[in-house]
């Protein structure tokens, strides 16, 4: 049973999923209603991350995974839809085989980097291009794995959105109907609007020692969502050079003088969450790419001291 | 898959992946919204397979191509072929004795069991016809389609022009539409046309003839109101008028001729004489059909039509199809037809001997008898998301009579002398645009 | 038999007239309207096989559409 | 018969080029956009020409003139021409899925309703309109014909240099 609790005029309800702490924000004064939302939100949470999770052997992915001809779902079928689109659109850099890679990367802060030799013997398993998708079946070459883990967390922000945003809409009750809410994925947020009184959610970026754009200033969230992507704390480090752990799939190798972690705002928290990790797939080039998109968005760059 | 050139530095993909990103959450609505476009040729195919209980069965093969060849313009060519097997009643009734009967041909006799309804069993027969059409805008209220058929049997041959006008008025909410046809069908029966009332001759006599070849023709008018009532609902109502003139007998067709005793016995000299029918025949319609979409997306198809002519036949047809939509593409429809009709003025189930120089005609063709069709089915659909689709079919089909108790004398009060039928239907659909067999075949060389 | 076709005619007639005092449906709204499914014949080469089979099976035909061709089978 | 015909043809064509708007000010509206939600001012466009095609996903010509929208768009977008192609599909999904088939560049607004399609007063899908620099309607055209694609292209040539 998820637990709620009463803010200033909000009830924010709790729950944990997909290794990370979740809050529901609920415009209400209704418990009942925040109640039911919470609900809502953590059973679908929980649905997306059973299926898709890499570490369970009864879901629909594990069954691709082991390279047979497979017939998929809708839903599944149109999220290999998007990894396509994806993988199009970032021309390679994004790619939903890659996380093959981390059978040889482990960013343990430690000097563990694996042999060129390691890294060369695993990328021809790393490819969508070699992955035979004719929605609805897929197969993969022996040895590939498909890992929505680049996606999860933002869709299942974005779905939960969208199911409560169906559910309130549904009810009778003309206050209950317009019932604003924000969901928060350990960081991804996705909002269905803009609060009662008709103004954005507040939100705090912990923007220290950042660089952002101009539209980051004064943001207060009205709609569509956000996304931070990039982990200080996860980095390979030798010879006083940092690893980060952004890998470029077409090299197999991390990508050099990569931001720390690029927060942004976009339609939706999986767009969000796409440009900030094409952003940090850009490297040192990440803030044009950001400029170019046109959004809100904070970078974090690590020490300059590791910069090349 | 082949990836763009990288560019110079990094472009805005934030409007191309913000459209992704909607068909991924939204969940892509299923695909009967698609529409091909207009370059490509549309084809529809169609294979039925129809079988009577111990009498014929029909294998059925269609083939039509559509393509738009200018804007809103287009030329619909379909081909059937079909094959016809198996045996089908000749009209003469039941008897408690053998009977033995003359092929059309003259050449050969075969027999039928007593206390079972006579077959003609050497009915095999391979038709294949052809029909185009030309479809086009006249104006932007005002279409205009001229259509040619064509279709050959070894022993028929029918040819056909036709052509139609619709208006759309009042915002394209109603559509009046008239049209025309004229066809000119040309018989060469197998031993010549039998003259009307020949008697069928006992092997090896040859029957009378009236010729070698006859024929004749077929001419329709259509009026019709196609309105839409609101969103979801549609109806058409149609009023139809034809005229058939020539010979409008089956040469294949004959009758019984009973002893004047009231035994219901056959006559002891030439029991069997071919039919002889009316050479004009004008009938009427009128047709409604009704369309609606309920909100759960499921549609009912309703028609029903009234049918009469100057023979005396009238008829009462009521056509319900229900099509039940499934997530993901499939759709269920259920099927069902009652059609009610009442006898032609000249249809005789037997004659009396001497009654062949009374009557000027007379027809024991079940077709023109009282009967009542019954036809339950159901058709499964598959819409891919490309917009092709795939559907089979199975129904039954029932048809009882009624016998005409002046008819059914003496001892024929124990036979059924109307040739009550039971038919299996069983058809496979495939849609498809060209370039989806382009794509398919080029997979294949891949 | 002749009350049946006046009822008839008289059916037809007014549902023609009635067809004149309903709303419009706008260019806009016509989405479910240009649905394959909702068209008169859904599915032609299934009416085709329909009327061929019926026509060679009973007494009435058409009503429906012109053309098309005939055949021996009636 | 088909003589006949085809002089009322000819002369049902002839009302139909008319204007069908005498330079009268195109009616202003509010809609948003696809697939961003931002909001989307007629107004906003004043000083610029406008080409405004109202079409749906449903609508077979609709979808067969995006590709020469797309034309004009990459031709005529530095001259001044802004394209804003509105939507009448009752659902966004719907939407999405066909502009992703496309490679569309221009503005893509969505009336779901239809309040701005009647406020047009639209008689046939598509219709477009041309308005010029001023706000003025100066150009009706229902349905897409290939054959009329020049026609337009020269019209919008003309209010260009305007």
């Amino acid at each position: 049973m998820p637990d709620l609790e009463r803010r200033a005029d909000y009830f924010v309800g709790h729950f944990e999923a997909m290794a990370s702490n979740c809050e529901v924000l609920i415009d209400t004064e209704d418990k009942n209603l925040a109640q039911e939302i919470t609900r809502l939100a953590a059973a679908e949470v929980c649905r997306i991350e059973q299926k898709y999770s890499r570490y369970r052997d009864n879901n629909i992915l594990h069954r691709i995974n082991q390279g047979a001809i497979t017939r998929v779902d809708e839903e599944t079928a149109r999220l290999l839809d998007y990894a396509q689109q994806l993988y199009q659109l970032s021309e390679g850099q994004f790619d939903v085989t890659s996380g093959v890679l981390r059978r040889a990367w482990h960013f343990d802060g430690s000097d563990n980097i694996p042999s060129a030799a390691r890294i060369k013997a695993l990328l021809p398993l790393v490819g969508w291009e070699k992955v035979q998708w004719y929605n609805p079946q897929i197969q993969l070459e022996k040895g590939m794995e498909i890992d929505f883990g680049g996606i999860g967390k933002e869709y299942a922000a974005d779905r939960a959105a969208l199911m409560i945003s169906t559910f309130v809409a549904g009810q009778s009750d003309t206050h209950a109907c317009s019932t604003p809410v924000l969901i928060n994925l350990g960081g991804d947020l996705a909002v269905t609007g803009p609060r009662k009184n008709g103004n954005g959610w507040q939100v705090g970026v912990n923007s220290g020692a950042s660089t952002m754009s101009p539209q980051a200033a004064d943001f207060s969230l009205k709609q569509g969502g956000v996304a931070t992507s990039g982990d200080a704390n996860r980095y390979l480090e030798k010879e006083g050079m940092r690893y980060s752990h952004v890998l470029d799939p077409r090299t197999g190798w991390p990508v050099k003088n990569a931001p720390a972690s690029v927060t942004v705002v976009a339609a939706s928290c999986t767009d969000a969450g796409m440009l900030s990790t094409m952003a940090l797939l850009y490297g040192p080039q990440a803030e044009d790419f950001l400029r170019e998109q046109d959004v809100p968005w904070w970078c974090q760059w690590h020490n300059k001291e590791y910069l090349l | 898959m082949q990836l763009k050139k990288t560019q110079q530095g990094p472009r805005n993909i934030r409007r191309q992946l913000a459209v992704a990103t909607c068909s991924l959450l939204a969940g892509a609505s299923h695909a009967s919204s698609l529409i091909a476009s207009g370059d490509n040729w549309k084809i529809d195919s169609a294979l039925l397979i129809y079988a009577e209980k111990d009498r014929v069965s029909l294998a059925e093969g269609i083939l039509n191509i559509r393509k738009e060849i200018d804007d809103d313009e287009f030329i619909n060519a379909r081909i059937v072929t079909d094959v016809l097997t198996g045996s089908s009643p000749n009209g003469a009734v039941p008897s408690s004795t053998a009977q033995t009967f003359t092929n059309p041909s003259g050449n050969s006799t075969y027999t039928e069991a007593a206390n079972t309804t006579p077959l003609n069993h050497t009915f095999k027969d391979l038709r294949n016809a052809l029909s185009v059409d030309w479809d086009t805008p006249l104006n932007r209220n005002l279409r205009g389609t001229l259509g040619g058929n064509i279709s050959r049997e070894y022993d028929y041959l029918s040819t056909g022009i036709s052509a139609s006008l619709a208006q759309d008025i009042n915002q394209r909410n109603t559509t009046l539409s008239i049209g025309f046809s004229l066809n000119k069908d040309t018989w060469d029966p197998v031993g010549g046309v039998p003259a009307g009332f020949a008697v069928m001759p006992a092997f090896p006599g040859k029957k009378t003839i009236s010729g070698s070849n006859t024929d004749k023709t077929v001419q329709e008018i259509l009026l019709g109101v196609t309105q839409v009532i609101n969103r979801r609902t549609l109806m058409q109502a149609n009023y139809s008028r034809g005229q058939s003139d020539g010979y409008l007998t089956d040469p294949y067709k004959i009758l019984s001729v009973l002893e004047n005793d009231g035994s219901g016995n056959l006559r002891g000299t030439n029991p069997y004489i071919y039919e002889n029918r009316p050479d004009q025949r004008t009938y009427q319609s009128l047709y409604w059909k009704g369309v609606h979409q309920f909100p759960n997306e499921n549609v009912l198809n309703v028609s029903y039509r009234y049918f009469w002519d100057d023979w005396g036949i009238q008829s009462h047809t009521v056509d319900l199809r229900y099509r039940f939509d499934f997530d993901g593409g499939h759709y269920l429809q259920p099927h069902l037809r009652y059609y009610q009709q009442g006898a032609a003025d000249f249809y005789r189930q037997t004659l009396i001997d001497g009654e062949e120089t009374t009557l000027s005609y007379a027809s024991a063709d079940y077709r023109l008898g009282e009967f009542v069709t019954q036809t339950i089915g159901l058709k499964y659909g598959f819409e891919f998301k490309n917009g092709a689709e795939i559907n089979f079919r199975a129904e039954m089909i029932t048809q009882k009579g009624k016998d005409r108790s002046a008819d059914a004398v003496g001892i024929l009060q124990n036979q059924q002398l109307f040739p009550d039928n039971e038919a299996y239907l069983l058809q496979g659909g495939l849609s498809l645009d060209s370039d989806m067999v382009i794509k398919y075949i080029m997979r294949l060389f891949k | 038999m002749s009350m049946i076709k006046t009822f008839l005619f008289s059916a037809f007639i007014s549902l023609v007239l009635s067809a004149c005092s309903l709303e419009p449906v706008q260019p806009w709204d016509r989405d479910l309207l240009a649905q394959q499914k909702m068209q008169l014949v859904a599915d032609p080469l299934e009416i085709y096989l329909d009327e061929h089979t019926y026509f060679s099976k009973e007494g009435s035909s058409g009503g429906q559409s012109v053309g098309g061709g005939g055949c021996g089978c009636n | 018969m088909f003589s006949r015909l085809s002089t009322l043809s000819v002369t049902l064509l002839v009302f139909l080029t008319l204007p069908a708007f005498a330079a009268e000010p195109a009616p202003d509206f509010t809609l948003p956009s696809f697939p961003d939600n931002t909001e989307i001012n007629l107004k906003d466009f004043k000083g610029r020409v406008v080409y405004l095609d109202f079409w749906a996903t449903w609508c077979p010509p609709c979808r067969k003139s995006f590709p020469w929208m797309d034309e004009m768009h990459e031709r005529y977008k530095d001259e001044g021409l802004s394209i804003i192609a509105v939507s009448v599909d009752k659902k966004r999904e719907l939407i999405a899925q066909f502009i992703n088939k496309t490679e569309s560049t221009f503005i893509i607004a969505h009336d779901a309703t239809g309040e701005v399609a009647k406020i047009y007063k639209l008689r046939a899908m598509p219709t477009s309109y041309l308005i010029d620099r001023n706000g003025q309607l100066v150009m009706t055209r229902m349905g897409f014909r290939s054959s009329d694609k020049d026609k337009m292209e020269a019209a919008i040539q003309e209010q260009l240099e305007k």
